[in-house]
């Protein structure tokens, strides 16, 4: 990790001395066991720059704000297939952004860390061993085996070195996914319960929701300009028109029903929805579940295709013959 | 209160009957279901037809709404594939909702809620047929609360 | 007696539409209980919510003058989803009205002093009960004497033709200057912008207030004109628009600085913009 | 104030008196999550709850609410008012979310009064509960909260080991005591220091300075600086900081039909959201994000201050905790004190 | 809120008979928005129509209900009565009250009439949120392309520019004429093919409002109807025909020789060559594949021979565009490729077994005998024929299971010739069914036995050499019996396919192709020379195997829809179009994708928001020319940003929520 930021802040400071407006990367975090998106814009600011296992922030969403700027972002293998989503669905100039692309080993799932953690621990260091994070608290030494503690993304991860990309900083990492481990296991799993056990489980979590929009802000396969649940254009109801701002169960599942169909075949599965949301809603469940039957159904879109829903074959299954 | 809508009460009191809100393509099924008029074929009166020009005009939206506002079944017929008077617009709405209805299913609605079938301009006698069985289906499953505010 | 719920409007209903121009339309209105029409009080630059139940809520000005006690008036241009239904209401129609809401023209400062108003198109809305409330005969004489400038993008588009045109010129001490943006058949009257026209009449600032209000983009240059008339800032006043939820200082929407328009507006003197951001 | 003992293993027979009387608001927790809800059962309650994801302000404001129903068939009008009285009882606040009912009352209990508001505020008894450690996120000292005063609430517990010391504060708060008479009187020596101890202890960790009254000034030499839109370029415009924000009280208003009927609804609002200051012109006086932001934080630190005499910020940290691009109100206050200075 | 008017139909007892007419329209009156309602017995009679007129002005309605029978009936009735009464057309909704309910639930009377209230108050709602529309004008460009130079082109070519109308026809190969061109004698009536065909190439050739264009291809359609752009290449002849005398020097003299296909390898031709002596033109091109000049680099031959000059080496393909307002699709059709398949057969391995087309060069007097039937093989006279049905039709183990249509006869035919031309020859014919569906082919086909030819009942599994001979080996289901037959030659009836290219040409027009190639019609019954694509007509084999009466009629058929089409001035285009919010778009292009038509494309928008500096950036743009309202570009557009007009979001949410009170 020390080492690729050293050569992270070296090629941010000559692309920064080249002209490019931004470097968008991480810097470090203000809470315990954290990291945050940090924006360069002068070589001297290079040295906020770090990559560490608690950069599980996809950076590429902030692009989609500079269209017509040169801009560089640092990319995980994960956070890597929103790039060509966004290029292919004409947000992005590719020519304009230098996709710097960063081997990693896994981010830390910091909310199980911390739930680990004795009540009201406090926290004095935590240190960032090869295979453990070690987290020093007023009780003690805590260890955590690295790889148990990765986010779930990261256990079923087959990227974790992202590809084409402009510049690759470092030696590949090693995979840090579980060959044995099954993506679609909790899929799997709710979609053996009965319809009854499906809404129980779901209603709990949904009727749970904010509706503070932080999934779809995040989510880079959300690139419209004006989502379609709250557009902002005088005299244009549509927002209203799908659902309103008020939080009930119908509109709560509206939403994120929709929304994951409005990523179906776009979602690139860096499951910063998940991250983000306050309430712990698993939203990756949505998403993968849609990732899931697009295989089964569909296969691989074409990649000229503007995702697998502008596209169809004639031999699709046909289930409602 | 308007004098319909307490009777429509009433009636739900009395005895429930489920109601099916159905999105025909305006070329085949909505001409299949003018069809089975035609032909006088009896079938139940638990279906509430709404005219598109194509299955492809469907958006999951309408379907997840008519659902959460109180159909208890929702059917989209359109064009077989590849007799689609808009040429490919069925394929999509295969594609769709092949998709859609599992993420359905998925939290929770039972896969009769919503049904699609291809229903072609001289299939009055499918129609017909198709709303029977879908009324029978969906009284045995009981009223759609899923995903409704109980009050 | 039932507590108060500022947020539940009173019904009321429209008893007459008069079309001002093509898309502007001033509804009369009375509150159904006439015990709350009797206790309706207003000051010359208030607003007040309308509702059109089932489409929204929505903010306006005020337009008929306190000294009327049959009933309220608002003008309303055609522009959003709520002013959209309101132009396709027809007398009788119920609505929702609560209010009144923010501050109001300082017009007893304004005592003993004369009286500069500058109004644009639809922005005369707010200005015109300041003018009507002087006219009343109880209040006339406590006033001297009222310019009145007014300017639209066409004959068409000027409001309140009836008072514009023959009541406040024929009133004793008032002047009446009119002025449309193009020339057009059958206009004799002066052609050209607001803010020049301001500097043509150049009124004195002498022992004077102005009250302005019209488009933003003719308050900034009218106001231009006025410093070089030797206006002070404290002697001008204008009024904000935001959009507004609640009207009472609760929803948050419509603050500017520390200082929410629904309350402590709409109308502010220039000296005290000065001291607000520039989000407005 | 009188002051009392309650034995720990008394407190769950305490809340269930109270239950037999009126509703019991408590934090509970739903898959680890910490929220506040009504309860049937004292079984579900986390009798010693550290800081909730949600504030309990939504049980006073809540996120929709039906402000009346109403009728227009045929061209009439009718209207039903919809506000709910209901007495309630409200376990386990902390001293940085009692004080933020403090910053609400200033806003919806100033005249004319949010009938809906005022009515549960009035229906509610709330019972406070000091904290026995302090989170990483923790600062509510700078805004002059002692982590273990009570201030605000009509009864407060404090742990003292085996047993909270029970704070009588309010007559609301007296009612509640004479309900239950298990509490013992017998006087504890040096109460007083446990609870300056555990206090110190907390301050030590809320690494914001205090400077009271102070901020709000230095806030306003720094609108126009540069660090706003730096600051909001890694802001996503969601709405978390809002809505697990104590005291953020924005609201919107729609109208929600069904045929000729509905109801008028009133549903959370966010500052940060783009179509919150949206005229219907199309201009839009907070069009960027970083005036969106900036004027978030100066809400929280100097208009609030300056309009009602008390800060709209109480320290708690959840949207330090919470915010997914950690953007940090300490920094934010500690920056402003730098670039004032 | 609008003015809307309900009128419930009783249509006499049909609705009447089952719902309580009066009872619904009293319920409707409660509707939002519904200021008026009523009841009559008909509401589509003159008294109807105009008590709605007069309701519209007595009631100042501007939306109007009809509560009735399909709109599929008498949507386009109740829009010109709005029209007349003075309202937009667009601003009408039918509630189907007839075959949706009281023919369907005459049996559940209470149910029914709670059924039909809930269809009026959809319909209110919709009508309630109907906006007025306006059909565009679109200019007709009075010229028409014609793909395809075989007798379904020239006829409707003909046709078309007998109307007065110009016509391009554009044909791949280096002569119009097509497949007939090829056919000696045409059955039942045996007039020779080439005597009745010829005739007509001249003509086209001649006729000064055809622009023919012969080795070309159409490398792009693009447009819409009315207004259609094609991209033509005409392929390098390396023959000036201005200069081209035809005098025939050149291809005499040349010194290399090539299989000639169109004696279906069966003769050769020269590197430089016309395809057969009746060509239209009647002047050679060469072709570079085999041309020593182009291969060798050296020989120069027919540059040297011509009296002209005409031969240059150096001509390169010319491509240039047309603008045309409707295009005629007669690209005719391909033999089932029957070497690939039939092992049993030989895979062509046997020179003596050949298809009916090469048989037709056989007995042509301007074919590679003469005219004579000879073997391929030793050129000796066959004494024993052998004629195999369906090869390659109705045979799905070789992946064709229609029928198609002309081999039964042509083979009939050349049953005849060789019994007319061969004394005493044997001819034995097998076949699964005899299909004679035409005007005196039943006939043709009894005197063809009565002549002698033996039909046999049934598949042949295998044919093999023997010596000088080919053994085919079958079966007779009649007599229930293997039979062997030693043939001299075996002539196979191989299937009619689509033409090589088809697809791409159907990709490239924008029309459907069927499960077997052929272009798609828009209805198999009643629009069968129509496609989906407005303004492109088909002719002939392309569509369907057909024989020559037929393609010729269909040709005409669609030149009377060309011409139909082409004498407007203008068309009016369907306003219920999809339309963009550019607000909204994010340029994305999903709506592109599924777009069947091709009418929507990106243009770049100079984007203005009140205090923000102007902005370019692309947006998705809608071709009300080309769109044809399907809507699936609605549901593609995440943002809801393109939305169509007369089905737009909001009104079917509303018709929704209509229905789910």
């Amino acid at each position: 990790m020390k080492e690729i930021t050293e050569i992270l802040r070296r090629e941010a400071a000559r692309l920064l001395k080249e002209g490019i407006e931004f470097f968008i990367g991480y810097a470090a975090g203000s809470i315990p066991v954290s990291a945050r998106p940090f924006f360069a814009a002068r070589p001297e600011e290079v040295d906020d720059l770090v990559f560490n296992t608690f950069c599980v922030h996809n950076l590429v969403k902030y692009l989609i704000r500079y269209p017509n700027k040169r801009v560089a972002v640092v990319v995980k293998g994960c956070d890597n297939g929103a790039v060509s989503r966004l290029v292919q669905e004409r947000h992005l100039d590719r020519t304009k952004i230098t996709v710097v692309g960063v081997p990693c080993g896994g981010m830390i799932d910091r909310n199980r860390v911390l739930a680990e953690l004795p009540p009201a621990a406090r926290i004095e260091a935590v240190e960032d061993r090869q295979n453990a994070l070690v987290i020093r608290t007023g009780q003690g030494e805590h260890v955590f085996e690295k790889k148990l503690y990765v986010m779930a993304k990261c256990q079923v991860c087959a990227k974790n070195n992202p590809a084409s990309v402009d510049i690759m900083l470092g030696k590949e990492a090693p995979p840090v996914a579980d060959p044995e481990r099954d993506p679609f296991k909790e899929v799997k799993e709710i979609e053996a319960l009965e319809a009854a056990g499906k809404a129980a489980y779901w209603e709990r979590l949904i009727r749970r929701c904010l509706r503070c929009y932080a999934c779809r802000q995040v989510c880079p396969a959300c690139s419209c300009t004006e989502c379609s649940f709250e557009q902002a254009v005088p005299g244009w109801q549509q927002g209203a028109m799908w659902l309103t701002k008020a939080k009930t169960l119908p509109d709560n599942f509206h939403y994120h029903l929709i929304r994951a169909f409005h990523v179906a075949g776009r979602c690139a599965g860096c499951a910063e929805c998940e991250r983000v949301c306050p309430v712990g809603i698993p939203l990756m469940l949505l998403n993968n579940k849609l990732t899931k039957d697009i295989k089964e159904l569909f296969g691989e879109a074409p990649a000229d295709a503007c995702g697998v829903l502008c596209t169809y074959s004639p031999a699709d299954p046909d289930e409602f013959a | 209160m308007s004098v319909s809508k307490s009777e429509v009460m009433e009636a739900k009191e009395k005895v429930w009957q489920p109601k099916i809100v159905a999105f025909l393509c305006n070329w085949c099924s909505y001409a299949g279901a003018d069809l089975a008029g035609v032909s006088r074929l009896k079938y139940p009166p638990n279906v509430r037809i709404i005219r598109v020009p194509c299955s492809s005009r469907i958006n999951p939206q309408f379907i997840l709404r008519a659902l959460q506002r109180g159909a208890d079944g929702v059917l989209v017929a359109g064009c077989h594939p590849g007799d689609c008077h808009y040429v490919s617009g069925n394929y999509f709405t295969r594609r769709r909702l092949l998709l859609f209805k599992r993420l359905l299913e998925y939290v929770g609605y039972e896969p009769e809620r919503l049904k699609v079938r291809w229903v072609s301009a001289a299939e009055g006698a499918r129609f017909a047929d198709t709303i029977k069985e879908m009324v029978d289906e969906l009284a045995y499953l009981g009223p759609n609360i899923r995903m409704r505010e109980i009050k | 007696m039932k507590t108060q719920n500022p947020l539940l409007p009173k019904i009321a209903t429209v008893i007459d539409i008069i079309r001002e121009t093509g898309d502007v339309k001033t509804f009369r209105v009375i509150l159904d209980d006439p015990d709350e029409m009797a206790a309706w009080k207003h000051e010359p630059g208030q607003t007040a919510m309308v509702s059109v139940f089932g489409v929204g809520e929505a903010m306006f000005c005020l337009a008929s003058t306190p000294t009327c006690r049959d009933w309220l008036e608002f003008s309303i241009r055609r522009a959003g989803k709520v002013t959209s239904a309101l132009h396709q209401l027809e007398p009788g129609a119920k609505i929702g009205v609560r209010g009144p809401y923010g501050n109001h023209f300082p017009y007893r400062e304004m005592r003993g002093k004369d009286l500069l108003v500058i109004g644009g198109g639809i922005g005369l809305a707010p200005l015109r009960p300041l003018v009507n409330f002087i006219l009343a005969p109880e209040n006339r004489k406590d006033y001297g004497k009222i310019e009145v400038i007014y300017g639209a993008r066409s004959y068409g588009d000027l409001c309140y033709k009836e008072e514009v045109f023959r009541t406040w010129p024929e009133a004793e001490g008032v002047t009446v200057w009119t002025t449309i943006d193009a020339p057009e058949e059958g206009w004799d009257g002066h052609v050209g912008f607001v803010p020049a026209y301001v500097e043509e009449v150049s009124p004195s600032p002498e022992n004077k207030f102005v009250a302005i209000c019209g488009p933003p983009i003719m308050i900034k240059f009218t106001v231009k004109g006025l410093s070089k008339l030797g206006f002070k800032e404290e002697q001008v006043y204008t009024t904000l628009e935001m959009r507004m939820k609640c009207g009472i200082g609760k929803c948050g929407r419509c603050n500017v600085g520390a200082r929410f328009v629904c309350r402590d507006g709409p109308v502010f003197s220039l000296s005290e913009l000065q001291e607000l951001p520039q989000e407005y | 104030m009188e002051s009392k003992l309650l034995k720990k293993d008394k407190l769950p027979s305490f809340l269930e008196r109270l239950m037999e009387s009126s509703l019991l608001v408590a934090p509970v927790r739903e898959d680890g999550l910490l929220i506040y809800r009504p309860v049937s059962s004292v079984s579900e309650i986390e009798l010693n709850p550290g800081r909730s994801v949600l504030p309990p302000k939504d049980w006073f404001f809540q996120q929709t609410e039906a402000i009346c129903r109403y009728n227009t068939a045929g061209g009439q009008l009718l209207l039903e008012e919809l506000v709910t009285e209901k007495n309630a009882v409200l376990y386990g606040l902390h001293p940085c979310d009692i004080r933020s009912l403090a910053v609400l009352d200033a806003v919806f209990l100033a005249e004319p009064a949010d009938r809906y508001y005022a009515a549960r505020r009035k229906n509610t008894a709330l019972i406070g509960m000091s904290c026995t450690a302090g989170r990483p996120e923790c600062f509510c000292t700078a805004f002059g909260i002692s982590p273990v005063g009570g201030e605000g609430a009509d009864i407060h517990l404090t742990d003292i080991g085996a047993a909270y010391l029970v704070e009588v504060l309010t007559p609301k708060g007296k009612e509640l005591a004479a309900k239950y008479q298990e509490f013992s009187e017998e006087k504890v020596a040096g109460l007083e220091e446990v609870k300056k101890a555990r206090k110190e202890a907390i301050a030590a960790q809320c690494s914001v300075g205090v400077d009271q009254g102070v901020l709000p000034a230095k806030m306003a030499g720094v609108f126009d600086h540069p660090y706003w839109e730096e600051l909001s370029r890694r802001c996503l415009g969601c709405g978390i900081c809002t809505y697990v924000c104590p005291t953020c009280h924005c609201f919107d208003i729609t109208d929600v039909n069904s045929g000729s009927e509905g109801e008028r609804l009133r549903c959370w609002d966010s500052c940060l959201f783009r179509d919150y200051t949206l005229h219907t012109s199309g201009h839009n006086p907070r069009h960027e994000l970083y005036q969106r932001l900036r004027n978030r934080f100066f809400h929280k630190i100097k208009y609030n201050y300056d309009r009602y005499g008390i800060e709209g910020c109480v320290g708690c940290g959840r949207c330090v905790a919470l915010c997914p691009v950690n953007i940090d109100i300490r920094e934010v206050i500690a920056t402003v004190r730098g670039l004032s200075e | 809120m609008p003015r809307i008017g309900v009128f419930v139909c009783w249509c006499g007892s049909n609705i009447g008979g089952v719902l309580d007419c009066p009872a619904i329209a009293q319920e409707a009156a409660s509707f939002p928005g519904v200021v008026f309602s009523t009841d009559y017995k008909y509401v589509c009679s003159d008294p109807g129509q105009k008590m709605i007129a007069d309701a519209v002005i007595e009631h100042r309605l501007d939306r109007i209900v009809v509560a009735s029978c399909s709109p599929r009936l008498h949507e386009e009735t109740f829009r010109q009565t709005l029209k007349r009464a003075g309202l937009n057309p667009y601003f009408l909704e039918m509630a189907n009250l007839r075959e949706h309910c009281s023919w369907v639930h005459p049996h559940a009377q209470e149910a029914a009439q709670r059924k039909a209230i809930d269809l009026v108050r959809r319909a209110a709602a919709k009508a309630a949120l109907l906006e007025p529309l306006f059909p565009n004008r679109i200019p007709v460009n009075k010229r028409c392309l014609v793909i395809g130079g075989g007798i379904a082109g020239i006829q409707a070519a003909l046709d078309v520019a007998d109307a007065g109308l110009e016509v391009v026809l554009v044909e791949r190969e280096p002569t119009i004429g097509g497949n007939m061109a090829k056919l000696d004698k045409t059955f039942p009536t045996l007039d020779c093919s080439a005597c009745i065909s010829t005739p007509k190439m001249v003509a086209v050739a001649k006729h000064p409002k055809i622009k023919l264009y012969t080795y070309a291809e159409v490398e792009e359609v693009s447009g819409y109807i009315g207004n259609f752009k094609a991209r033509i290449r005409q392929k390098a002849r390396f023959v000036d025909h201005t200069k081209c005398t035809g005098c025939g020097t050149c291809w005499t003299r040349c010194p290399s020789s090539v299989p000639d296909e169109f004696n279906e390898g069966l003769g050769e031709r020269a590197a430089i060559y016309i395809p057969f002596p009746q060509a239209v033109p009647n002047k050679p091109v060469i072709d570079a594949a085999h041309c020593r000049q182009f291969t060798k680099g050296k020989c120069g031959a027919c540059a040297k021979l011509c009296p002209v000059g005409a031969i240059d080496y150096e001509q390169k393909d010319e491509v240039f565009e047309i603008e045309v307002g409707a295009v005629v699709v007669a690209t005719g059709y391909g033999l089932f490729p029957w070497e690939k398949v039939y092992g049993e057969y030989g895979y062509g391995r046997y020179p003596d077994v050949i298809t009916g087309m090469g048989f037709e060069r056989l007995v042509n007097a301007a074919g590679p005998t003469g005219g004579k039937i000879q073997r391929p093989s030793d050129g000796k006279e066959p004494q024993t024929v052998v004629f195999i049905q369906c090869v390659g039709s109705r045979d799905e183990a070789k992946g064709k299971d229609y029928c198609s249509r002309v081999c039964c006869m042509y083979t009939a035919k050349h049953a005849h010739q060789v019994l007319e031309k061969i004394p005493d020859a044997k001819v034995y014919v097998f076949y699964i069914d005899i299909r004679t569906f035409g005007k005196g082919y039943e006939e043709f086909y009894r005197r063809v036995q009565d002549e002698g030819a033996v039909y046999i009942r049934g598949r042949v599994s295998k044919v093999f050499q023997e010596g000088s001979k080919l053994v085919v080996k079958g079966a007779d289901t009649l007599l229930g019996e293997q039979v062997e037959i030693a043939a001299d030659m075996v002539v196979l009836a191989t299937g009619v396919v689509a033409a090589k290219g088809s697809h791409d040409l159907a990709r490239m027009i924008g029309i459907p192709v069927d499960k077997d190639g052929f272009f798609q019609e828009a209805h198999p019954k009643l629009r069968p020379v129509e496609t989906h694509t407005g303004g492109v007509f088909l002719a002939g084999t392309c569509q369907a195997p057909k024989d020559i009466p037929d393609t010729v009629a269909q040709a005409s058929g669609a030149a009377a829809k060309v011409c139909a089409l082409l004498f407007k001035d203008d068309l009016e285009t369907n306003p219920m179009v999809s339309r963009v919010n550019n607000a909204l778009c994010a340029g994305c292009l999903a709506c592109q994708g599924v777009c069947p038509y091709r009418a929507i494309q990106p243009v770049t928008i100079t984007e203005r928001l009140p205090g923000q500096p102007p902005r370019e950036r692309v947006v998705a743009q809608v071709n009300e020319g080309l769109c044809q309202g399907c809507g699936a570009c609605t549901v593609a557009c995440r943002a809801g940003a393109i939305d169509l007009k007369g089905f737009t979001n909001e009104q079917l949410l509303a018709e929704v929520d209509a229905l789910c009170l």
